[in-house]
């Protein structure tokens, strides 16, 4: 793990803002996508989050960094 | 004290934020000129609403020039008047006041928005530069039928808009052969002369007068109808205005039938 | 001084130290919870009616259930809490118990009794057998009007938090007599500054239902002045907001650093913190008026000056808590720019509920700010973004930290450990994300037009024209959030319930509070002079109301234009109705 | 819940103190918050408030016309 899985769900919950909020910054652009594309997008970016949490650390400093939490 | 460097730049932005808000808010009230809800308006007593110079008849009224004024009384659960038209180009003085507990007034999507507090006239000015419609509702909990509390306020194109009101008077029943008329009020409402036409439809038969009343003025028109050229029978008659219509029917009957009813 | 008195403490609950003080600290927190559990099933209620997705009750029935939701939660619910933590905060840091405890439960029974005939004339609205009416929602304008004993509970649970202010006075005259020379510790005068503004601006609501709205109710006098009972409401209304938030704030300078391994940044910063709330909550209160006719645009002008600089202590304050925090997080081997946030103690939910209470806050800050905008107040003004923005700041900055604060103590006043830090550590986050969801959707609907305070905002001449998506949208946000708040409450009382009934009483922590990088030697001894900072409160109350509330009473009269008292029900005035039917027929 | 207290300080692995500890992780957290403050400022006022007329005008109005 690179963050505590306490500081893994944080960085989830506080995802949830920025997922919702997308859509109405988008439409600015003139993009409107559906609910289901915001969903589907809000998942994807979550699920990118926890392969990057998840992924064995590759360096000394990441090891280091868990130890604490 | 020692407070750290980070935090004195910290305290110095913060004081800049607070400014810069004061300044923006302050730009609002002298470069697009928006103006508070002010004691302008002076205070009413609630009970006397119906006997005031303003409010004792609400509505639109023309004070010259593209300005109108508006007066409304909000009470629960509706405004007077709910529908509220106002030409395109104009420049609108609202007048509202409360008849019982306080409501607001408020048009749905713009910034024209009121608490109307019972005692106190709220007083507003706006501009309404392109023709729309937009929903008036009461944002301030007024008692159980709160949410049912609403209007409407259309802004026309200027050359579609007017305060000519139409009332006509008419028998409903005349005897063949005897003469009657449709009599008709025009007012104007406005404060600009009005020059049109009305125009009598009745049967085949049509009648044209052209009407000149003065700004705030009324015109009365009488209409002879020949009822010999009718016959016996119903006839529906239909007396326009430019756009204001007022119909009725007018029954021919036989004289022996009855009487010339003129109600 | 602070230092030595933590290591006296190290290993005692807050139940070890003052067991009496703890139980009364106990019924006032349970209070609280019983007002949350209630308030906060009938604003699910109220969500999913407004919204179309669950309609069970009358229309008519709404106001009652947001007048019921609007008390219970911004008044019971903070107050009861504020009153425990405080009684806490006072005792602990001074190290002494209350002077006599018998005072302490008789203002806390006084609350309770004012709470429970507040409770029943609301419920009246619903229940027929009850025969009050109190569908006034909690800012109860005239002439809308309430039976006397809605106005005299109030007045009862207004008392009660006067004297449990005066409580904590006479703790800190008591220690002070034993510690002359000594600066006032920072949590008692937190709540100390807290309570000095709380009389200020009690004040105007007490002379507002005393000589006004309680006589008008039971016939002795004849009428009211609207406007003016309106403006004393919100003299009262504003600071109000800020008396609730303040248990927060001291949380966020007390504990947060201490949850995150450092010490608070500046005690001295605190202090003036604390200064500023006292000096500035009060004279703002006609920024809730802006769109108020009778009030001069000057007066709205100078409390919306007044209103921009009551930001500065909580900017101030945005950098002092999170730069404790950071000081935490380095000394528990945070490293780089942002890499530190790792550092923290995410598991712990005490700490994620009120750091992510804290961000919430950042982000009402900003929707207060545009509140606070005047003339941008036509926007917003009573519409759905400013419910929005309260269930940001009371609903969130104010109840998640509490509902945090409460998994550290509960466990202190009663002596047995948390049931279970997951479903805490759950329960926090899933407050947060449906408060997103919720608070989120209100804001954007408030931009549109859509009002607050509104049973059924579907209307027969138009529609709501949102810029983004669609009103169905909005709704299925709102609703979506209001469940998962719902879930997250009933996760919490859960834990609450558990926790009473554990027979674990190992492990738990002792009741300390952080220290201070930068002690109060480090400020001037001015800061501690209570009695300045009140008279300044003072005269800039008096620069702030007197002449707006003068020409108010000048215009409208001191009892108004003979008003007669509405209680707008539909089957208690069908007369009404049907003038307004006519009226509005052609 | 006793590491709400107990874990922070077994957990601390090294003492700062209030010289030496210089806060820059908040300086830069402060420092996004301002800008987002400015921005949606700025955006609130100019793009959705003042877009989001008629507005009510008043007396003034005419000042600035003779300006």
């Amino acid at each position: 793990m690179r963050i505590s899985k306490g500081a893994l769900l944080v960085v989830i919950a506080v995802l949830v803002p920025f997922v919702v909020e997308f859509r109405t910054a988008l439409s600015w652009f003139g993009i409107e996508l559906s609910v289901l594309e915001s969903l589907v997008l809000g998942g994807a970016v979550v699920l990118a989050i926890v392969l990057w949490a998840v992924w064995p650390p590759n360096g000394n400093a990441e090891a280091e960094l868990s130890g604490p939490n | 004290m020692n407070i750290h460097t980070y935090e004195k730049a910290w305290l110095v932005a913060a004081m800049v934020l607070i400014v810069g808000f004061i300044a923006t808010i302050t730009y609002g009230a002298v470069g697009p000129g928006i103006a508070m809800i002010d004691d302008d308006a002076g205070s009413i007593d609630p009970n006397e609403i119906s006997d005031h110079e303003r409010f004792g008849e609400t509505g639109v009224e023309h004070l010259g020039g593209n300005e109108y004024e508006v007066n409304v009384v909000a009470q629960a659960w509706s405004y007077s008047p709910s529908e509220i038209e106002v030409p395109a180009g104009s420049e609108v003085t609202f007048y509202v006041t409360s008849r019982d507990v306080t409501h607001s007034f408020t048009v749905v999507g713009t910034n024209v928005n009121t608490m109307v507090v019972p005692g106190q006239i709220s007083e507003m000015t706006v501009q309404f530069d392109e023709p729309g419609e937009y929903g008036i509702l009461c944002n301030e909990y007024c008692g159980e039928g709160h949410h049912t509390m609403e209007g409407l306020l259309t802004v026309v194109p200027e050359d579609e808009f007017d305060l000519t009101e139409l009332s006509t008077d008419a028998p409903r029943e005349v005897e063949a052969g005897n003469e009657t008329t449709i009599n008709a009020t025009v007012s104007n409402g406005m404060q600009d002369g009005l020059e049109t036409t009305a125009t009598l439809e009745i049967g085949e038969q049509q009648y044209e007068r052209d009407v000149t009343i003065d700004g705030e003025g009324s015109a009365e028109l009488t209409f002879d109808v020949d009822t010999d050229a009718l016959g016996e029978g119903e006839h529906d008659w239909t007396l326009t205005v430019d756009d204001h219509e007022e119909s009725g029917t007018l029954s021919v009957v036989s004289g022996t039938d009855g009487g010339d009813t003129n109600e | 001084m602070e230092v030595t008195r933590m290591s006296s403490t190290a290993s005692r609950t807050y139940l070890d130290q003052f067991p009496a003080e703890a139980k009364v600290i106990k019924a006032a927190f349970w209070s609280s919870f019983m007002a949350l559990a209630i308030g906060g099933l009938l604003g699910l209620v109220q969500a999913l009616h407004r919204t179309d997705v669950l309609r069970f009750i009358d229309p008519a029935d709404y106001y009652t259930v947001l007048t019921a939701h609007g008390v219970l939660l911004a008044i019971t619910f903070t107050i009861f809490f504020l009153v425990g933590i405080f009684t806490w905060a006072v005792t602990t840091s001074l190290d002494r118990g209350v002077v006599d405890i018998r005072f302490t439960w008789a203002w806390y029974i006084m609350m309770v009794v004012g709470t429970i005939l507040v409770g029943v004339s609301i419920l009246g609205g619903v229940v027929d057998a009850i025969p009050t009416y109190a569908d006034v929602l909690f800012t109860f304008y005239a002439p809308l009007q309430a039976h006397p004993a809605f106005y005299v509970g109030l007045v009862l649970f207004v008392v009660g938090s006067w004297l449990a202010g005066a409580d904590w006075f006479r703790t800190w005259w008591a220690w002070r007599k034993e510690n002359p020379d000594e600066r006032i510790p920072l949590p008692t005068f937190m709540a100390l500054t807290t309570t000095l503004f709380w009389y200020l601006c009690t004040l105007g609501v007490a002379l507002s239902i005393l000589v006004f709205l309680l006589p008008w109710s039971l016939g002795i006098v004849d009428s009211v002045n609207p406007l003016l009972t309106r403006t004393l409401f919100w003299y009262f209304g504003h600071a109000v907001v800020y008396f609730w938030l303040m248990p927060a704030y001291m949380m966020w300078y007390i504990m947060l650093p201490k949850l995150s391994g450092g010490k608070l940044f500046s005690d001295p910063l605190a202090r003036v913190v604390f200064v500023l709330f006292l000096l500035l909550s009060t004279p703002v209160g006609i920024h809730h008026q802006y769109l108020d006719p009778g009030i001069a645009e000057g007066y709205k002008f100078i409390a919306m000056t007044n209103t921009m600089f009551l930001l500065l202590p909580s900017l101030l304050t945005a950098f002092t808590v999170v730069a404790s925090m950071e000081h935490g997080a380095r000394q528990r081997g945070g490293t780089g720019y942002l890499g530190w946030l790792k550092a923290l103690p995410w598991r712990d939910p005490v700490f994620t509920g009120m750091a992510l209470a804290g961000l919430m806050f950042a982000a009402a800050g900003f929707s207060g700010m545009i509140n606070a905008g005047m003339n941008i107040n036509y926007l917003v003004h009573n519409s759905w973004w400013v419910v929005g923005h309260f269930h940001l700041t009371v609903g969130t900055a104010v109840a998640l930290t509490f509902m945090a604060a409460a998994y550290w103590f509960i466990p202190q006043v009663t002596g047995k450990a948390l049931w279970s830090r997951q479903l805490a550590l759950g329960q926090v986050l899933l407050w947060f994300v449906g408060m997103t969801f919720m608070s989120n959707a209100m804001h954007r609907s408030g931009l549109f037009g859509m009002p607050r305070r509104t049973a059924e905002p579907q209307y027969q001449g138009f529609n709501f024209e949102p810029a983004v998506g669609t009103v169905g949208e909005i709704n299925a946000q709102v609703a979506l959030g209001a469940v998962l708040l719902t879930v997250a409450l009933a996760m919490f009382l859960l834990n609450m319930v558990l926790t009473s009934f554990n027979d674990d009483s190992d492990s738990l922590p002792a009741n300390t509070y952080a220290g201070t990088l930068s002690g109060p030697e480090d400020s001037p001894a001015v800061l501690d002079n209570l009695k300045l900072w009140t008279a300044i409160a003072v005269v800039l109350v008096i620069v702030g109301y007197t002449l707006p509330l003068a020409s108010i009473v000048d215009s409208g009269g001191l009892f108004g234009p003979d008003i007669s008292g509405f209680q707008l029900a539909i089957e208690t005035d069908p007369a009404l109705v049907l003038e307004s039917v006519r009226e509005v027929m052609p | 819940m006793a590491s709400a207290t107990e874990q922070s300080e077994t957990d601390q692995v090294r003492e700062i103190g209030h010289e030496e500890y210089d806060p820059i992780g908040t300086a830069i957290l402060i420092g996004i918050y301002f800008l987002i403050l400015v921005l949606l400022w700025l955006f609130m006022y100019f793009v959705e408030f003042l877009g989001n007329g008629p507005t009510v005008v008043g007396a003034l109005l005419t000042v600035v016309g003779l300006a």
